[in-house]
């Protein structure tokens, strides 16, 4: 069985292999969709369909040293990241073999073996945790990073101005990436929030700042470098603004109905499949006859994946009451 | 009388006070164009406008904040925090201030703020959105706080809490909204005064929320009689008609869906242990879920709050023995 | 006995009174320190020496009907407002008199018939409340604004970016105000904040903003003024910095042995008194005479009154009982 | 040992920790240079420089969560909250995120973090920097909560809070900064574990932090034969050995400094209540503070908290009666 370091590994300098990944979340995303519409995952999903650019533009870049505190919304960095679509639907699904056991459900991914630390189901709730890991990364005098990723809609937050303002005063190696897909929930961005470009916030703290296309992969990896460099190399923190764009509704089943027409239509032509498509044939790493072999190839394997999932064992009784307070350590 | 959802009662007690008040105004997180997420405000914002209606950015300190604000200027707020540990980011503000302003402005200044917040588990939300936390607000003199067991009880709780002259918290169990259930509007609730939903001889069980409902199926399937008193109000709590029930039963049992150590039943169990010691037949004691956080998992969180079975198995220990039942958790003797 | 509304009154167009309450703020102070010094203060106390002109600025501009949200830091502008020394005093030393009945102490004042809202020892904690104040003039129609008063620390908290964002997307009738003393507790700002010009910060909201001369009457005024217009005719929020500096320790018995050599002295030759004193007697309002003896007066008089608020009666036990709920009406 | 303040105790441990393991690092508002508002961290920064020892922008919700990261990264923060109340504006790192960490990573990543927080009355600092606010954290599986009495529990569990590998919230009572006792350095306290302050047949006294100080005053005045539990750890707490006090003297009070309604001792009347129905003589009941904020005025305040008269008066009742007394405000039939 592959595992998620391994799966993480071979994101390095291979963009077929991002690409495969990116096909990867969008086909395990229809099917999570899926399952919840037949009523096969409780509570509620949150998917991440159109912005898988930036899940894999931020795999592919960070170590898997590096760490990364994200949201409820995590399907794709977690894919990205290297957890397998077993662990991630596992725990969609409550099963015992998801990354959390199945006690944590969607919103609480996590694989500390690949730098997931468990994401936050409360807004704003991994910022300073981010910082917090990118303060012991400073201390022990390591080169790791850490990285905060949240949407724009919580860029209004108590969190993110105490987050941003302490990572600068103390010149902290962490990077805060917003993933701006316009909409918190079922709030336009500018209903909420005076300002369009968020990244421009940063200057109350005298953080740099960037604006990022978040549905162009290489436009991902090259900002994120940059954030990445200059936090590695002592110079402190950088605000990060991908500008990606919700497919999909909210969340459960939000049907967006509340957007503008011709919105998505406009940005589904910027679908982060189709930019890396055109690039990837352009410099003749795929033809289009792969292209659709790899989307079928991965259908069909989820596919078969997820009916596996479906039979997976529920977690046993004692999980309940597992992973509270640290065991005693036997001996010292 | 009219049938309807809780969340639907939610609404109608929205509306009705806003229609007999007009200091009263809503807001909160996608309460307004989307008519919450649990559509507890629908056709709100089209009834009484943007002015009085409003989507808050993400933001819980800052409007909740603004709430305490607006009714120290004679507004009545109502905010919606979508999940009660949204609270955690704005505490402060319902503790700290609201709870507070009365006592520090020598009695010039009330806060008739309402805090509606959905609480509890049993839909697969995960352990950071599915709490009661009804504790976090203990212990705090200046605060009110209610929760309603049914459709009749959203509603005129909730009007009553808009009524009331300070802050009210209340916490909707959110596995109610869409139960349910004769609702006669125009009936207010008393803030303090708890409700009998059964009444009996044997013993006396108080309950809260949903819990009410869990326990009075358990009475009806252990087939004893008793006094089922739903608490509705947990700050300031209905002492007189608690100790009055237990002085007729002798016998007391709180079901509470928060983790045994500290929750709100120990107050409880505690008064009646205090007031009540020679008139108890038996030993005082809560059923509550384990302390444990919330599972995820379906088969999991099914076993986490109190279960009526368990319940009614609980109920008949007390009745045939002096002692306190043994938790499932020890029965079954979970291994950890 | 002059009642608070009266002393507020007394300010309106009238520099020479402005200029009395100065002296009054600074000999109270002085007073308010001995006695701490001497134990018959409990707790702790919060100067504002050197602070003098902000206070009188806001209170000869805004009108009484217009409330303030202020901090544990309030015995200035209390008095500034209208507050007597005698209810100021009195709260400090827990009397019966104190404007809060003696069970609030030096950290909370409050009166409302000149527009004190309850004074917050949290940091932060009036901001959101200021902004809620403007949100209840904006539904009642009222031409009312609110104002919120901080410190230079208070811009790092997250209510401070929750308030300004919420009060902007709203156009709320409110005001901004922070008192930048450059230290919070024993800190400068420089230790705990990136920018030294906190009123930029308004950017992140489109929210106009503004430095002033915090030392200088006039320029408060003509400040506050322009952001008071604005948000009476409907056009939302401002950020005020006002430049200040704190010449007496944090609280209680700081010495302020942290600042710089000198720092001090150079800004108590900006001593708001000092600047009054020079523009009234320039303008031929004053002479050093007049000065000297409206210094003198005041000082024997709040002496003298020192003396009777230490005999002032104690609060009767039920008044730690009292003021908690609202007493429920007997008919309705 | 070596006599010190409690405030110096504090030190000790902080400096013992953190000479013995380079992972604990420390940081807060105002605590490297000023050595904190209470100068309980004063030399740490000149002997342990810059790097471990921070003062932080007054934002409680950025440095404890930034704590919360780094611990999970492996270092032992260890962070200062001037006053608990501040808490309230950060409380969702605390009981969301740190307590549920372990969980929902799976056991793969522990929070050693301790929070240490100056709490209670006495000391004039008012309604909103005087509680003492442990049910904040009650109900929260995942969290530790232990107070000092002392100056060798304050050393002694600051140490042993530092050294576990779980979130520990440290409550110090703020009017004991001052007080002087003996330590013995290198002692370190088990979490979870009650220390007998005094040891009896008639009557089981549980108390807190200062309460303990009060509570044994009043068994000397009252010439009584208790056991004196100081409880050091109120989460998890030490059912073990109240209930065998309990089962021994027959008796229980708990003293409390905090309102009346819902307050810690709660919890351990009605566990007591609940397990030894059948052993208890006499009711078992709580001296608490009444339910009013924390008053200002110095003759108010010191009515405030139980004080050893009260507790007296009321132990004595305990031994001859069999019912709860009533506590002072009703007894003198102070007017609301
Ligand atoms: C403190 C807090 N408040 C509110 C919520 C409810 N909530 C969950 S997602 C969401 C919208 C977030 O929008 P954004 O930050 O843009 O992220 P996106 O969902 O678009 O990825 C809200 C309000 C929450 N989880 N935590
Ligand atoms: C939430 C919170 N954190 C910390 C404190 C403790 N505290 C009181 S005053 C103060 C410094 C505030 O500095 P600043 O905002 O500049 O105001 P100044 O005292 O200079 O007027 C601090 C940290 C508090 N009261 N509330
Ligand atoms: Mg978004
Ligand atoms: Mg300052």
């Amino acid at each position: 069985m592959t595992t998620s370091i391994e799966r993480r590994n071979a994101l390095y300098g291979n963009d077929v292999a991002c690409y495969e990944r990116m096909v990867e979340i969008r086909e395990f995303e229809k099917i999570t969709n899926a399952f919840f519409a037949a009523g096969s995952i409780r509570g509620t999903t949150h998917l991440a369909v159109g912005q898988e650019a930036l899940a894999l533009g931020i795999a592919s870049t960070l170590k898997p040293t590096d760490v990364l505190a994200g949201t409820y919304r995590s399907h794709a960095i977690a894919l990205a990241l290297g957890l397998t679509p077993h662990s991630v639907l596992g725990e969609i699904m409550g099963k015992a073999t998801g990354c959390c056991g199945g006690v944590g459900g969607s919103m609480h991914m996590c694989d500390t073996s690949v730098g997931l630390l468990p994401t936050s189901a409360i807004i704003g709730g991994g910022m300073p945790i981010a910082a917090g890991a990118a303060l012991a990364f400073q201390v022990q005098k390591s080169k790791n990073v850490g990285v905060a990723l949240f949407g724009d809609g919580a860029t209004n937050i108590g969190a993110f101005h105490e987050s941003l303002n302490l990572a600068a005063i103390w010149k902290l190696p962490v990077i805060f990436i917003c993933d701006n897909n316009i909409y918190g929930e079922y709030s336009r961005i500018d209903k909420t929030t005076p300002i369009e470009d968020l990244h421009n916030r940063a200057e109350s703290y005298a953080m740099p700042h960037m604006a990022i296309d978040g549905m162009d992969i290489h436009a991902v990896r090259k900002g994120l470098a940059e954030a990445v460099e200059c936090a590695r190399s002592g110079n402190g923190p950088t605000f990060i603004e991908a500008k990606t764009y919700r497919f999909s509704g909210h969340s459960r089943a939000d049907q967006a109905l509340y957007r503008p027409d011709g919105e998505l239509a406009m940005w589904q032509k910027r679908d982060p499949l189709l930019l890396t498509e055109q690039d990837l044939i352009a410099r003749k790493l795929l033809t289009q006859e792969k292209i659709d072999l790899i989307k079928s190839t991965t259908e069909i394997e989820l596919g078969a994946l997820a009916k596996q999932v479906e039979k997976d064992p529920e977690p046993e009784l004692s999980a309940m009451f597992s992973n509270i307070y640290t065991p005693k350590k036997v001996s010292k | 009388m009219t049938a309807m959802r809780v969340r639907q009662a939610i609404v109608a007690a929205l509306a009705d006070e806003m229609r007999a008040d007009e200091s009263v105004i809503i807001f909160g997180e996608d309460i307004a164009e989307a008519e919450g997420v649990f559509k507890t405000s629908e056709g709100i914002l089209e009834e009484f406008g943007p002015l009085r209606v409003r989507d808050t950015p993400i933001s819980e300190m800052g409007f909740t904040g603004a709430a305490v604000g607006a009714a120290m200027m004679g507004l009545k707020p109502v905010v919606e925090i979508m999940f009660i540990e949204f609270l955690g980011v704005a505490l402060d503000q319902v503790v700290t201030e609201a709870a507070k302003t009365r006592y520090l402005s020598h009695g010039t200044l009330s806060v008739p703020m309402t805090i509606r917040a959905s609480a509890g588990s049993g839909l697969g939300f995960g352990c950071q959105h599915s709490q009661t936390l009804e504790h976090w607000f203990a212990s705090t003199p200046g605060l009110k706080v209610v929760m309603p067991s049914d459709a009749q009880s959203a509603y005129s709780l909730l009007r009553a809490a808009i009524q009331d002259p300070d802050p009210v918290v209340v916490l909707e169990p959110r596995i109610l909204y869409a139960e349910r259930g004769e609702v006669e509007t125009g009936k207010i609730a008393e803030i303090g005064k708890a409700s009998m939903r059964t009444t009996g001889s044997d013993i006396t069980i108080v309950a809260l929320g949903h819990m009410v409902n869990i326990a009075q199926d358990a009475i009806q399937s252990a087939g004893v009689s008793a006094d089922l008193i739903d608490l509705q109000t947990i700050i300031p709590w209905d002492r007189e008609t608690v100790l009055a029930s237990v002085k007729k039963t002798g016998r007391l049992i709180v079901v509470e869906e928060a983790p045994l150590s500290g929750g709100w039943g120990s107050e409880i169990v505690a008064t009646v242990s205090a007031q009540l010691f020679s008139s108890l037949k038996s030993a005082p004691f809560r059923i509550t879920t384990p302390d444990v956080p919330v599972p995820f998992n379906g088969g999991l969180e099914a076993r986490y709050a109190p279960t009526s079975d368990d319940v009614a198995r609980q109920i008949k220990h007390a009745l045939s023995q002096s002692g306190a039942p043994e938790p499932w958790w020890v029965v079954e003797g979970v291994p950890r």
